[in-house]
């Protein structure tokens, strides 16, 4: 094994076998060194929430993972390569220069009975954000997003002053056996946090006011759209339970109408959590 | 400059880290290798001076010449002694183990000394009319034979028994044969000394008339598979054909197995290739009678010739076989097992005592001799512990005499065999052996072999106290060939006729009722050698573990056993379990059996068997 | 009560339910750990292993253990380094046997050698020449590397990768999983060789001895193929077991017949290989060390039909059905042959440790039979309870077949069909 | 480390000659071994392939059923190969080594796992292993030979040509200032204990002595030649049907002997 050892001799064979036993050894330990450093690097630098969200990203199915431009219809079928981030996007920033400007369409409130207003950009997590003349922006739970968790078991929201990112953990609610972290579709410091009753629950300084990850008019209904088909995937996964009552229009705690669904399936799903 | 913790710390550590890069710590794991060799429950052998020491092995008549590597004392090993003139530095299985035996499992170590010698007296005192007091010496011509002989002549109706001397109690010349029938005699496989027979093997043609293949018949020049328990009729057949070459031959021919042709071939052989030597396994008068036909007497078959003994001792009570005794006539026996020697079975013992609790003293260093029959068994010395002389070997024609010198203290509490019988006969046989001695060296004949220098010495030119010392360290006196014959024992002269046929021959249906002759695959000892001897019965199967049989398979069969199992051995005398394996290169009617204890019990000279699915 | 570390969105049965399942196996385990225990207390005497039969029934164990559980280094090298994607879906599992079968050789190992404590040995004074070296060393490396890769899998649970330290750590680990996935094939290509060389090397077992390449007897080529033909058949299997115990749908069928599809592939090409061996050493080979190779056949039981059950029944014929797209759709064809090409493995295994030592090389020996002592027997039940147990709680807890959840989905489309046509 | 080099360079190969027409199978070699080594009695109820004869005699028949059936004692032992020997390279700890001074294949029982490979190796079965630990009846353990260490359970041994006596003999040569050791001053305790005087020993360099002269005669044989280890135990018999015991194994056909 070493040099100086009984019966080591200095033949081939021995300088071939060992030198290719302490190269794996040395490969293999260094790749253990590498990952952990990497890991310390990750964790001073606070990337642990994005990195959080790439692998939740990676585990949904690809149902879930599709492009914007796919509910436009601009494609057919694309899997989103940013995990969402259409900032990082160069096709989406291409596509919305060469796409001829979508005539405002009238406020639609009603998207399969629920309230979608305008005013407001969307994220895929089912948040919205709305800017403030203040600077802020409020940050609340969309329509579908309240009535999948109807009236919440429990909400615990960042305290003010924290910082968060874009699809990194919001705040965090409990819906029956559902543990979920609602994503924040911006990244910056919170100001003011409201809740459940109040009209929104975060109030926000955002970093910056890039919203291009954000869903925002004539996006909304097809995405609501696909939405509500990934809703209906997600409830018929749970066995023994029947499609959406009234052709589809959701009531207003959806959770009630399915006991003996996994809720925690469900939301997770719904909310982009792996 | 100032000096901090930190400084120090520093520095041990770095010379932690060097330290790691010289081969001081790597070796240090190696030797931890070497400190694993010490694992609980491996004896460490002990160190000590290392000496030679000589004596003669007292563990059959051969007594072969010993030198033993001793450390500090206790003898840890072996050796034959190179050059001597008896064994030719050749030492058997058994002798090369023979310092094991103390450490036997077996050993007997205590036993009734009192109540034995108080028994022993009562008995003696209020013994009936034709009753007896016997002892039975299985290893006869020692001077504690004549001890006992004495003993026994000294007490009214004192029997001296020991068992029949093998060729009527002449000796053996094998140098002088040039051509040796072998009637089923084990010459290569433990007879007489093996160094003599091996050095004289290249001199003879040795035909092996035998039924099954021993190890002598494996090796003979020529073997003649004969029909088991026939060794007799041939024996008879050749000798009649010597004597009347027209004698018919059909009856010997269809008991043997072998053609008219090939009897008068090989007695013509016997006859032109000699002088011939005949030898049987168990001493037949018909090959006395065959030896006598082709002339060996005198030449290859001389008077068996022993040292001299003390005048005083002549008065000695003379030697019988224990079937001449009469049932239900001893009162008292005592049997001397402390040497390895002949064996009769008990039940022929048993028959000889009184009916009315007999008194059977044994003598013994095992618990597995006659002393499970007995009701005193006392613990003797054992070789290499006890000093006793060795009586000349069958092969050896000139008169020889060497002790058995001991290498060690016996444990406590033994008893010698010997001084207790003469004690209690009354006579005083203190050192007996230095008498004889004297006697020996006052005949002034012969030569004095001594075994660290490899030297013959004329005996005139030893002073006595050498001699003794001599003697003591393994020395051997022999007769020299001119000398005037010493003390001979035995017949003096051949039979001049033959007398009656083999009984078994006549005697067809005891053959029917046990089918089967045994013969005994090596010697009797092995149940009773060192435990070492498992080498060849248990780690390997050169041997049969004692207690074991061999069987043709078709036996087997007929037997109703298959393969490898337990049965019954049943002889007329009893029957005992032992184990049997199926082999073919025994012949069938015939039983190979390993002797054990148990099987000793009931098994002797030419018994037959049979063996029953247990 | 542990469904907080059950991944989301994923059946499984009950806690009671899973208790159930394991008792037994637990029962097994215990049972088997005080056999080996026996046999470490008390020695090897408690084995019927013997000076001729100085192997038995564990090195037969390790042999083929160690081949089934090549899947992992071969499946990880088709995804990692091939970059078969498809082959994700069974990756998990793939490395969770392999790491189940190689520990469980490893701890059969270190009861079968006479004296456990002086295992560092091999490393301290390595005799390079001898595969065993070669064996142990990769081994003891490729099951350090296997423990790498299982951790990825550890560490996804639901429950710990909240844990913000193992999360980054999973994800820093799993970006270099490829550089392990390399090396872990090196490291399998040089140990299943050196387990075939193990036997090929022995020039006085004329029925072992092979001729080759250099240092390496053609055997030596030989288990690698062969291994890397059951390792696929293998996962396969097990995918099919634990899809039908469990009673979900965990891989997708052309998933399945894709696995199936290489290892016949493999098996195809290692069966030719094979027959041209064993024709030179029959001819060749054997002839030249004395010894005519018809006499191996002539000691009952194994007679010539054991060669044509390892060369035809258990090679050729699911090399076959796995390289017929026909068959190899039907999932009974595909399982059965999956099955056989184990068998086969398994029994060239056999062959090797036990046909090779119980027939005599001397003429006065004898041909020698042995079955294994209850202890031995325990201790090999000690291994395969290990597997089931170890692998029953990677999956309970872990993802080990990461398309369980959209296959959940699929299985519900019909109804999701008609609810949408409600919509439009 | 093939011996092939260590043929040149050896000082002297020690080998053995052993006279098949000569040998009774008394077997005082087997003990004569285990005396000198150390070696312990069977142990209880062992069977006799767990046993420990680093010289182990064999009987050995030709097969033929009674009267036509004919026996020889055959002692084997290790049998010293001589090229690429099975059991040196296979050894993953470099326990066993052929000394390049006297061609003995020796084996280190400290350093032996006990993986039992070299066993496997071995055509000759001439390696033991020990499944007990070493067990004395009470009080013999006084009887061990103080220059051999008894092995501890779980390592293998084999015939090593009784080397402790070989070091005796070295010592000897050298307290009497001679260069090497004289040939008859160093013989493994079979040759000196075997009462036929069957087997002989001495250096194949020495052309001489009597396995050198043994390895001209054409009634001599080696076990397995054809294996191509180059045993240095050379067999010796007039008989025909005995030199066939070095050839391979006749397939089952006649009957065999329970003992063989």
């Amino acid at each position: 094994m070493l040099p100086w050892n009984y019966g080591f001799h200095w033949t081939t064979g021995t300088i071939v076998f060992m030198g290719a036993f302490y190269t794996v050894v040395a490969i293999v330990a260094s790749t253990l060194i590498d990952a952990a450093l990497r890991s310390r690097r990750d964790l001073r630098s606070r990337l642990v929430e994005r990195i959080r969200w790439t692998e939740d990203f990676r585990d949904l199915p690809a149902s879930s993972r599709q492009c914007r431009h796919v509910l436009t219809g601009e494609f057919t079928y694309r899997e989103c390569p940013h995990a969402f981030d259409c900032r990082l996007c160069e096709t989406h920033a291409k596509l919305v220069a060469n796409s001829a400007p979508v005539p405002a369409c009238e406020p639609d409130n009603d998207i399969f009975g629920m309230a979608f207003p305008l005013n407001r950009i969307y994220h895929r997590g089912h948040t919205w954000v709305h800017a403030e003349p203040d600077g802020t922006v409020t940050v609340g739970l969309d329509d579908l997003g309240r009535r999948l968790l109807g009236e919440p078991d429990r909400v615990d929201l960042p305290q003010p002053g924290a910082r968060v990112a874009v699809n990194g953990t919001g705040w965090r609610a409990r819906k029956r056996n559902a543990e979920v972290r609602i994503l924040s579709p911006v990244d910056g410091e919170i100001v003011e946090t409201g809740g459940p009753d109040a009209p929104w629950y975060l109030r926000i300084r955002p970093d910056n006011i890039d919203f291009r990850n954000l869903l925002g008019g004539h996006e909304i209904k097809p995405w609501i759209m696909r939405e509500m088909e990934r809703l209906q995937l997600a409830l018929s996964g749970e066995a023994g339970v029947p499609t959406l009552a009234d052709g589809g229009v959701p009531v207003p705690d959806i959770a009630a109408v399915y006991p003996q669904a996994d809720w925690d399936a469900v939301c997770g799903e719904m909310f982009l959590e792996g | 400059m100032q000096r901090t913790r930190r400084d120090i710390l520093l520095f041990m550590g770095g010379g932690a880290a060097g330290a790691v890069l010289t081969p001081a710590p790597w070796r240090l794991v190696t030797d931890a290798a070497l400190w694993s060799e010490n694992w609980p429950g491996v004896p460490r052998p002990a160190r000590g001076e290392i000496t030679a020491r000589y004596t003669n092995c007292a563990l059959c008549p051969a007594g072969c010449a010993v030198r033993a590597r001793c450390v500090s004392g206790q003898p840890v090993s072996l050796a034959g002694v190179p050059s001597h003139p008896l064994s030719q530095g050749a030492l058997c299985a058994f002798g090369l183990t023979g310092h094991h035996l103390p450490y036997h499992p077996q050993r007997l170590t205590h036993g009734p000394v009192e109540e034995a010698a108080a028994a022993v007296s009562a008995a003696m005192a209020k013994r009936g009319p034709g009753e007896s007091v016997a002892v039975l010496d299985l290893r006869p011509g020692r001077s504690a034979s004549w001890t006992y002989r004495r003993s026994m002549a000294a007490v009214n109706n004192g029997l001296y028994l020991a068992p029949p001397r093998p060729l009527g109690g002449a000796a053996v010349d094998l140098a002088k044969a040039r051509i040796v029938l072998s009637l089923g005699a084990a010459l290569l496989d433990g007879w007489g000394t093996p160094g003599n027979v091996h050095a004289a093997r290249a001199n003879f043609h040795l035909i092996q008339a035998e039924p099954w293949q021993s190890p002598t018949a494996a090796l003979a020049d020529q073997w003649l598979p004969i029909r088991p328990g026939s060794e007799p009729a041939l024996a008879l057949a050749l000798a009649n054909v010597l004597n009347d070459p027209k004698t018919a031959l059909s009856e010997a021919a269809e008991a043997t197995g072998l053609t008219d042709k090939q009897i008068v071939e090989l007695a013509h052989e016997l006859v032109r290739n000699g002088p011939a030597l005949v030898l049987s396994a168990d001493d037949l008068p018909e090959a006395l009678a065959l030896n006598q036909a082709l002339g060996a007497w005198g030449r290859t078959l001389v008077a068996r010739a022993e040292a001299p003994v003390p005048e005083p001792w002549k008065k000695a009570a003379p030697e019988r076989a224990v079937a001449s005794v009469p049932d239900a006539s001893i009162r008292v026996l005592f049997i001397d097992e402390s040497v390895p020697g002949d064996h009769i079975p008990w039940s022929a013992i048993e028959r000889k005592l009184v009916r009315d609790n007999p008194v059977v003293v044994t003598f013994a260093w095992s618990r597995q001799g006659y002393g499970r029959h007995a009701q005193f068994a006392l613990p003797t010395a054992v070789y290499p512990e006890l000093t006793a002389d060795i009586p000349p070997a069958i092969d050896s024609p000139s008169a020889a005499f060497r002790l058995s010198a001991s290498l060690m203290a016996p444990p406590a509490g033994m008893v010698d065999a010997s001084a207790f019988i003469a004690k209690a006969a009354g006579i005083d046989a203190a050192n007996a052996l230095q008498q004889r001695a004297d006697a020996i060296h006052k005949s002034g004949q012969g030569t004095l072999f001594t075994c660290a220098d490899a030297k013959s010495t004329p005996l005139k030119d030893v002073k006595p106290a050498d001699f003794w010392k001599a003697l003591n360290e393994g020395a051997c006196w022999q007769s020299g060939a001119g000398d005037s014959p010493a003390h001979s024992v035995g017949r003096a002269g051949a039979p001049t006729a033959f007398v009656g046929p083999p009984a078994f021959l006549s005697s067809p249906q005891q053959s029917t009722a046990f089918p089967l002759v045994v013969a005994f695959s090596g010697p009797h000892a092995m149940s009773l050698a060192s435990p070492l001897m498992s080498k060849l019965y248990q780690d390997s199967d050169l041997r049969l573990a004692p207690n074991t049989a061999a069987l043709h398979p078709d036996t087997a069969r007929a037997a109703g056993i298959a393969g490898d199992s337990r049965a019954l051995l049943e002889t007329p005398f009893g029957r005992c379990p032992i184990a049997v394996v199926p082999d073919s290169s025994v012949p069938p009617g015939m039983l190979e059996v390993a002797p054990g204890p148990e099987v000793l019990d009931i098994c002797g000279a030419d018994t037959r068997a049979k063996v029953v699915a247990a | 009560m542990d469904k907080e570390f059950i991944a989301r969105g994923v059946k499984r049965c009950s806690g009671g339910k899973f208790l159930l399942w394991i008792l037994p196996w637990g029962a097994m385990l215990i049972f088997g750990l005080y056999c080996a225990g026996l046999c470490l207390v008390k020695g090897l005497n408690q084995t019927n292993m013997d000076n001729r039969f100085a192997f038995g029934l564990w090195i037969f164990l390790d042999l083929t253990v160690i081949a089934l559980g090549a899947g992992a280094f071969f499946t990880g090298f088709l995804l990692y380094i091939l970059k078969m994607k498809e082959l994700r879906a069974v990756i998990n599992s793939a490395v969770v046997i392999g790491l189940v079968c190689y520990s469980g050789a490893m701890c059969a190992l270190a009861v079968d050698v006479g004296q456990p404590l002086r295992f560092w040995f091999t490393f301290w004074y390595p005799n390079v020449h001898s595969m065993l070296t070669e064996v142990t060393f990769c081994i003891t490396c490729y099951l350090t590397v296997l423990a790498i890769e299982y951790l990825p899998i550890v560490l996804r649970n639901r429950k710990l990768r909240d844990v913000p330290a193992f999360l980054v750590f999973e994800h820093e680990l799993h970006k270099l999983i490829y550089v392990l996935a390399g090396v872990g094939t090196f490291l399998s290509f040089f140990h299943q060789g050196s387990l075939g060389g193990l036997y090929g090397v022995l020039r006085g077992r004329p029925f072992a001895f092979r001729e080759g390449l250099g240092i390496w007897p053609s055997t030596f080529f030989l288990f690698i193929l062969s291994a890397a033909a059951a390792g696929p058949s293998f996962v396969l299997l097990t995918s099919w077991l634990v899809e039908k115990i469990s009673n979900k749908r965990l891989v997708r069928p052309a998933v399945m017949q894709m696995l199936g599809r290489i290892s016949g592939l493999l098996l195809a090409v290692y069966v030719l290989l094979k027959t041209i061996d064993t024709l030179v050493w029959i001819n060749r080979t054997s002839p030249g060390s004395g010894f005519p190779a018809a006499q191996y056949y002539a000691w009952n039981p194994f007679g010539a039909w054991i060669l044509f059950a390892e060369i035809a029944v258990f090679g050729l014929l699911p090399a076959l059905i796995l390289l017929t797209p026909k068959l190899r759709a039907r999932t009974g064809w595909l399982v059965s042959a999956a099955a056989m090409a184990s068998c086969g493995v398994a029994l060239n295994r056999f062959v090797q440790t036990v046909q090779t030592l119980a027939v005599p090389t001397l003429s006065f020996d004898k041909f020698m039979t042995y079955t294994p002592s209850w202890q031995e027997t325990g201790t090999f039940l000690a291994v395969l309870a290990y597997g089931v147990i170890v692998y029953s709680f990677s999956f309970r807890y872990f993802q080990l077949f990461p398309d369980e959840r959209e296959l959940k989905r699929e299985l519900a489309r019909p109804e999701e069909e008609t609810a949408l046509a409600g919509r439009y | 480390m093939t011996s092939n080099r260590e043929h040149q360079k050896a000082a002297s190969r020690y080998g053995m000659t052993i006279d098949l027409d000569r040998c009774t199978g008394c077997g005082a070699c087997m003990v004569a071994c285990a005396v000198e080594n150390n070696v312990p009695p069977a142990h209880e109820g062992a069977p006799a392939r767990k046993g420990v004869t680093w010289i182990r005699v064999f009987k050995v028949d030709n097969g033929e059923d009674y009267p036509a059936n004919r026996s020889v004692f055959v002692p084997v032992l290790c049998q010293q190969c001589g090229e690429d020997t099975p059991c040196v390279h296979v050894c993953p700890q470099q326990a066993v080594e052929v000394d390049p001074a006297t061609g003995i294949v020796g084996q280190m029982p400290e350093r032996c796992l006990g993986c039992r490979y070299c066993m496997a190796a071995c055509p000759y079965h001439a390696r033991y292993f020990n499944w007990w630990d070493p067990q004395w009846p009470a009080g013999m353990e006084k009887t061990l030979n103080p220059n051999v260490a008894p092995r501890m359970r779980g390592v293998v041994e084999k015939c090593n040509f009784c080397h402790g006596r070989w070091h005796a003999a070295k010592e000897r040569a050298a307290a009497a200032g001679k260069s090497g050791i004289e040939a008859g001053d160093y013989v493994p305790a079979c040759v000196e204990s075997c009462p036929a005087g069957a087997i002989r020993f001495g250096d194949l360099n020495d052309s001489s002595s009597q396995p050198a002269l043994a390895a001209k005669d054409p009634h001599s044989f080696r076990l397995l030649e054809k294996l191509g280890t180059e045993p240095k135990i050379y067999y010796h018999s007039q008989r025909d049907w005995v030199r066939q015991v070095a050839a391979a194994p006749k397939p089952p056909s006649a009957k065999e002997s329970a003992r063989g």
